[in-house]
């Protein structure tokens, strides 16, 4: 076993051990901090091997290792493995994933303090659990397993939206999400099952045939728009916001959503054989882009702008796949994963501060919490595209890939949303941190070093991150030659022009009206029209159907069972009459019988 | 290798249940402790079974013959082929949760056991016997005492008569227990009936000489008498495995009986219908099974789809836990309908993980009724609070239940789906993966309103969670769940063994019938 | 011709005792009647050859079952009178029945050719102990056995039973104890 | 004389039998009708074993004679049983206790 797979290994397991021991040893979970600080030290190591292994891999960029074991027997052989996939994409995913992680659990140190000891150490053991099943998927070596790890975050996901499981709202989102991801992951399941019964294998650098790939790569991509929350099934993750935030920063913001989109990264020689996929991925992801945009100019809570702005995010990386720049939708997955990250945590820091999730409940905070405003206003800059920031980088190379491709309108589309990226990211720094500080915000205070230190570490690669493209290119296998001119820093100038048209709405922190422009879509986007729908589909299909079937089963197939019962019972309270219980009856019964019997035989 | 390993494994229990006879009423905890014992010697052989099984040979392993009638070709013929020896290890793994699960039980203890121990007698019979005839009476025996289980310590419950046919309603007691005791009772006598003709046109077909199965199935049956008593097979063993019409005693059924026996009954039972089905039905009429395999597998979906939505449509926990084992049951037979390796193992995977899966939920549903007196969803609420292990563990099943990767029912169901999809009916497979979603709509609706949200409310409030024997019982079988789902290799190689020479033997009449 | 004068007689007394049996309205009569009817088949025994089966017919019937049908007859009755009622009901009923009955065996007997005489044979009672006792030995035995279990059966049920004993017998019953586990469902 | 003389004779006693065993009310009317018609079957035995020319008939006849005793004896007892557990006219068709 080489070092690179032992590191995977200790990455892998060692949070899976920590959760083991925290879930079957109830007494060392309900002491809490300990736990706490448990589940914190296997994320610590998890994040050490990472960076080593991303360092040893940077060392050796062109090393692709394949270590497994035989998993699932199949006439005496294997038909699917588990095992570890360690090349450059999923070394990458690898230290995203840690480093988050680890992040967020030390910013829950502080910002989950007040809950009860069994409930943090519930808590803790999640997240070490999440660490697992995301690398699971991350460094899967074929789909079964990564559908094996895709479900499991899918489950971490329930249980931490779940998390508050007394509050009704908390319930009901986690199982929203879990019911449109579970009924979107179906197609993953079907995918599975054809490229089985096509190839005899789960690998995705089969050659089923461009037919078969184009059935299962969308099949796949079904799953990614139920997991990355694209149009039409995005309608969980705003749900998804009654978690605690910091589960909202990993799960529902870095990593989790971002599945979808690593699943098509890591399927793309599929993906690249199937056109009509990608030209269906480029279209819903930019109209998820520009959708979710637009929806998150009018929200007024703070953890739901990020949450339709990641949707928003998400479609970007969609349509760049889609356009077949598998570069720029990887490379936007990572600088994203960094920034939102900071920005869930920032906002953590806020609400941890001001007890609401309301923006109207913010305002004038600067002055109160300078470094959590800095680091605010580094990641929207970052999330924005501003020049120079790791947005700017992965978002440009989108932009340009999507116009090489010439498709214009979706080029349209994401050059809209980014204009509208920085205008509802602005207003959103705007809101929160200048004007008059509202009366939640009075006493409003920094966390302790516990918040500050992962806000601080987020903040340089959401900063600079953007510079090392050409690192990450070279690790993935991919070309990326970033062309610095006049074409190129056109669209950069997008996200400024939004942020100035915040700040003359906004500017002084003032929570004017959206822009009447806008008002039809607020409307639409308040009274949750698809959320009406589905939960119309959910009544009709779902209820009623379940309700005639449940009438039809007690009373009409039940009611024949019972009708076979009723006519025995009653024929039998008739026939019972012939029994009269006086012998010369008989007599004459059993002598009639006799003679017809001997009359039969008689003259046959 | 130990002597006379299926006897003693079969015998413990029935031995134990006679030992039982002898031991006074009022020692209540020898009365248990008997118990135990037995299903402790009986879980542990099968284990021992299980793990020496040898996969490289294949084939039936741990021959034990013993006389019986020699003029008429019975003889008790024990072996163990890979299914039997999966199968066995579900059962003794069900049987102990079930003796732990029910250790409060107070009223009429000693007859309790006593029945529940001849059942499981007959359950580990038909799983290791080779013999048709010995095999069909081990099958009676296993379902025989659930009328007297379900009858005397089944709860009550009250139908309201509705419908075209309310006067049935009106006249039948339906729902009561001994209504569904008869009604349960009823219907699988009927389905032995049926399964009694068939073995003996099997029997008399093939000379009239032995009941032995293999050697049966070294016999080739002729094509139309195979085509003629496979749908005999099929319904009567049908019954038990509740195919679609016939699954309605399943409902009323683990409705009304008490925990231990709706464990043994859901968990193990239906899978002897199945088990039937497909080493009777399938192995030894197998161009029968094959030209039959498109209604098996229709009416296996319809199941599946069917009975996830019943469970959707009911109110009471029980109820609820039924219907699942109806849809989940449908999965067994979609892949024993599609005669292929993948399959079969997942059938038999299904029949194992289904067992483990629901045997807890009705432990646990058991623990909840217990304690809160009622199987009413709406009337609960925030359970969560006050029974945090209880719900961890429900929340285990039914994630086993809608097939989470990591539970045991995602393996069966993948398996199963793949073979689905492979034997040329992709329309199955995908009707399967789409009850898999109506499973997880209806199981998380079920967490959410019984554990979770607010309350529980102020009768419910000062309840607790389990005691230590019935943490025993939930901790077993939620182990098995994950040991299971996340390796299942060694379990899957015995199947795997098996069902590979099986198809082997099957795939030239395959070819003929659908080039 | 004797032959014929003989079973004349024979069979129309057979005939007419028979009929009296079964329409007497007084029971004693009946059974003094039944005496008649077995005494006249001894006769027609007598002119099969068959003395020895005559004398049994006497000795076990006419003697010893027409005794035991009195006793039966008188213990059941406080024995006032003689006259005790024995009516009949139905009687069209169980005409058409015996005379359809009567007609099927003899149609059987006319539609099958039969012997007209009879062969000649010695009486030989000897040989009829020695077949019983020979080939038929086993029949004997087992005869001999239900003989004895009769006695004892019959002596069982006409004893007089100690009127204390409860014989309703303890059927299975379910326990169906209402306090228990009622199912709130409904 | 014809063997078929007897077989009618035999055959006219046994439907005088089964008519009084049809008709009769009492316990020992029936009895009695019962015996008639044993008496008739023993009758066809003899003459077909006269026309045979052996013994069978006689021997089977004999054992006959036996099971009509044996039987006669357990039918009084139950009429005797019958007439103390009812204390009344033992009338078999008022006594249906298994009626359906």
């Amino acid at each position: 076993m080489s070092l690179p797979i032992e590191l995977a290994l200790v990455a892998l397991f060692v949070p899976a051990a920590m959760a083991v021991l925290l879930a079957l040893v109830p007494p060392l979970r309900r002491t809490g901090r300990p736990a706490a600080w448990l589940s914190v030290l296997a994320a610590t190591v998890s994040l050490g091997a990472a960076v080593w292994l991303f360092a040893d891999q940077l060392a050796h960029p062109t090393r692709d290792l394949l270590e497994s074991v035989a998993w699932l027997p199949h006439a005496g052989a294997s038909m699917a493995d588990v095992g570890l996939r360690i090349d450059g994409i999923s070394v990458g995913m690898t230290l995203v994933v840690t480093l988050v992680a680890f992040c967020v659990q030390v910013f829950s140190l502080d910002y989950m303090r007040s809950e009860p000891d069994a409930d943090l150490g519930r808590y803790f053991a999640y997240h070490s659990f999440f660490i697992f099943s995301m690398l699971m998927l991350v460094l899967a070596p074929n789909l079964l397993q990564l559908f094996f790890g895709w479900e499991l975050v899918g489950l971490t996901s329930y249980l931490l939206i779940g998390f508050y499981f007394k509050k009704p709202s908390a319930a009901k989102a986690a199982v929203k999400a879990f019911w449109v991801t579970k009924l979107a992951d179906t197609g993953l399941l079907l995918a599975l099952l054809v490229l089985y019964s096509h190839t005899g294998g789960f690998e995705w650098t089969s050659h089923p045939g461009a037919d078969v790939a184009t059935l299962v790569t969308l099949l796949l991509f079904v799953a990614v728009v139920g997991k990355s929350a694209q149009f039409p099934l995005h309608v969980w993750l705003p749900d998804a916001m009654e978690g605690p935030t910091p589960v909202s920063a990993l799960l529902h913001a870095a990593t989790m959503v971002a599945a979808g989109v690593y699943l098509i990264v890591r399927t793309d020689p599929l993906f690249a054989q199937a056109a009509l996929t990608r030209e269906v991925m480029v279209y819903i992801g930019s109209f998820t882009a520009i959708f979710a945009a637009v929806i998150a100019c009018v929200q007024t809570d703070i953890k739901k702008v990020l949450a339709y702005s990641t949707c928003s995010q998400l479609g970007y990386m969609v349509a760049a796949l889609g356009a077949g720049s598998v570069m720029g939708g990887y490379f936007h997955l990572t600088t994203h994963a960094f920034f939102k990250a900071l920005l869930f945590l920032g906002a953590g820091s806020v609400i941890h501060a001001v007890h609401s999730n309301e923006m109207s409940d913010m305002g004038g905070l600067w002055g109160r919490m300078k470094l959590t405003g800095t680091v605010f206003l580094v990641g929207s800059i970052s999330l924005a595209g501003m020049p120079f920031t790791a947005g700017f980088f992965s978002k440009d190379l989108i932009l340009e890939s999507m116009l090489e491709s010439g498709r214009l309108l979706p080029w349209l589309a994401l050059l809209g949303a980014a204009f509208l990226t920085a205008f509802y990211m602005g207003r959103v720094f705007f809101l929160v941190f200048l004007g008059k500080r509202s009366e939640k915000a009075e006493h409003a205070h920094e966390g302790g070093w516990e918040m500050r230190l992962p806000l601080v570490l987020l903040a340089i690669p959401a900063l600079l991150g953007g510079y090392f493209g050409a690192h990450f290119a070279g690790m993935w296998h991919l070309d990326y030659e970033p062309e610095w001119n006049l074409q190129a820093f056109a669209p950069s100038l997008v996200p400024i022009l939004g942020f100035v048209a915040a700040w003359s709405m906004y500017g002084r922190g003032e929570a004017r009206p959206a822009p009447a422009m806008l008002a039809p879509i607020a409307r639409l986007a308040r009274s949750g029209a698809l959320d009406h729908f589905y939960e119309g589909v959910y009544r009709v299909l779902g209820l009623k159907l379940a309700a005639a079937v449940g009438f039809f089963d007690r009373y009409i197939v039940d009611g024949l069972i019972n009708l076979a019962g009723y006519l025995t019972l009653t024929g039998g309270q008739r026939v019972r009459r012939l029994q009269s219980g006086n012998v010369r009856d008989y007599v004459f019964v059993v002598a009639f019988a006799i003679f017809a019997l001997s009359a039969f035989g008689m003259l046959r | 290798m130990i002597p006379h390993a299926l006897a003693i494994l079969v015998g413990a229990p029935f031995v134990a249940a006679l030992v039982l006879l002898a031991v006074p009423q009022r020692l209540r905890l020898v009365t248990r402790l008997v118990s135990l014992a037995a299903a402790l010697i009986s879980a542990g052989l099968s284990g021992w079974v299980a793990a020496t099984w040898d996969i490289a040979r294949g084939g039936f392993q741990l021959d034990e013959r013993y006389t019986v009638l020699p003029s008429l070709g019975i003889e008790m013929h024990l072996a163990v082929d890979g299914w039997g020896a999966a199968l066995l290890v579900l059962t003794g793994l069900i049987i102990v949760a079930g003796v732990l699960a029910t250790w409060t039980q107070e009223r009429r203890d000693q007859e309790f056991y006593i029945l529940l121990l001849v059942l499981v007698s007959g359950v580990f019979g038909v799983f290791v016997c080779q013999d048709l005839f010995i095999f069909f009476l081990f099958y009676e025996i296993a379902v025989l005492p659930m009328y007297i289980l379900i009858g005397i310590w089944g709860s009550q419950g009250k139908v309201e008569p509705r419908g075209p046919l309310k006067f049935v309603y009106e006249y039948l007691d339906v729902g009561g227990r001994e209504y569904a005791a008869m009604k349960l009772t009823l219907m699988l006598l009927v389905g032995s009936a049926a399964i009694l003709v068939a073995i003996l046109a099997l029997y008399s077909e093939a000379g009239g000489t032995t009941f032995d199965m293999i050697e049966l199935g070294r016999h080739h049956f002729d094509v139309d008498t195979q085509k003629l008593y496979f749908p005999i097979v099929w319904l009567g063993f049908g019954a038990l495995a509740g195919v679609f019409p016939f699954h309605t005693w399943s409902p009323d059924g683990h409705a009304a009986a008490p925990t231990a026996v709706s464990m043994l009954h859901a968990g193990v039972l239906m899978k002897l219908g199945a088990f039937g089905i497909m080493r009777v039905g399938m192995v030894l009429m197998p161009e029968g099974a094959i030209a039959w395999a498109p209604v098996v597998g229709g009416v296996a979906v319809i199941n599946i789809v069917y009975g996830a939505f019943g469970a959707m449509s009911q109110k009471d926990l029980k109820y609820i836990v039924a219907y699942s084992s109806v849809s989940h049951m449908g999965v067994v037979m979609l892949g024993a309908a599609t005669m292929t390796v993948d399959g079969w193992n997942g059938a038999i995977f299904q029949m194992v993980a289904h067992g483990v899966m629901t045997g807890l939920f009705f432990a646990l549903v058991g623990l909840v009724y217990g304690k809160t007196h009622t199987r009413w969803v709406p009337k609960m609420g925030g359970f969560g609070r006050v029974m945090p292990g209880i719900a961890s563990f429900f929340t285990l099943a039914c994630l086993s239940s809608l097939a989470l990767p990591g539970t045991a029912g995602f393996i069966a169901e993948l398996l199963v789906f793949l073979g689905a999809w492979q034997s040329g009916h992709p329309v199955w497979a995908i009707a399967g993966a789409a009850g898999a979603f109506v499973t997880a709509v209806y199981v998380l609706r079920a967490v959410k309103s019984i554990f979770w949200g607010e309350g529980p409310s102020k009768e419910f409030e000062h309840l607790g969670d389990a005691n230590r024997v019935e943490w025993g019982a939930l901790v077993l079988l939620g182990a098995a769940i994950l040991v299971f789902g996340f390796w299942p290799g060694p379990v899957l190689h015995l199947i795997d063994a098996t069902t590979t020479r099986l198809v082997h033997d099957l795939l030239p009449l395959t070819l003929a019938l659908n080039p | 011709m004797i032959d014929r004068i003989a079973f004349g007689i024979v069979a129309a007394a057979l005939l007419l005792s028979a009929l009296r049996v079964v329409t007497s309205k007084n029971l004693v009569h009946s059974v003094l009647w039944l005496g008649v009817t077995l005494a006249s088949t001894a006769v027609a025994y007598l002119l099969l050859s068959a003395p020895f089966i005559a004398s049994i017919q006497i000795m076990l019937y006419t003697g010893g079952i027409i005794t035991l049908m009195l006793f039966g007859v008188m213990l059941t009755r406080r024995g006032e009178d003689l006259a005790i009622p024995n009516d009949t009901s139905e009687g069209g009923r169980a005409l058409v029945l015996s005379l359809a009955t009567f007609g099927l065996f003899t149609g059987a007997v006319v539609m099958t050719p039969l012997p007209l005489d009879a062969p000649s044979i010695t009486v030989d009672t000897a040989e009829l102990g020695r077949q019983i006792l020979g080939p038929n030995l086993m029949a004997f035995e087992v005869l001999s056995v239900l003989l004895l279990a009769v006695m004892v059966g019959a002596i069982v049920i006409a004893r007089r039973r100690d009127a204390s004993v409860d014989h309703t017998a303890p059927g299975l019953r379910l326990d169906t104890d209402p306090s228990s586990e009622d199912g709130s469902a409904s | 004389m014809p063997l078929a003389a007897w077989l009618i004779l035999a055959a006219g006693l046994f439907s005088i039998g089964l008519y009084g065993v049809a008709s009769r009310r009492g316990a020992i009317g029936i009895l009695l009708s019962v015996e008639l018609m044993a008496n008739a079957v023993n009758l066809i035995f003899i003459a077909f074993g006269r026309y045979r020319g052996d013994h069978l008939g006689q021997v089977f006849t004999l054992f006959a004679v036996a099971l009509t005793v044996a039987e006669v004896a357990i039918g009084l007892a139950l009429v005797i049983l019958l007439h103390r557990v009812r204390r009344s006219d033992e009338r078999v068709d008022e006594v249906r206790e298994l009626h359906g």
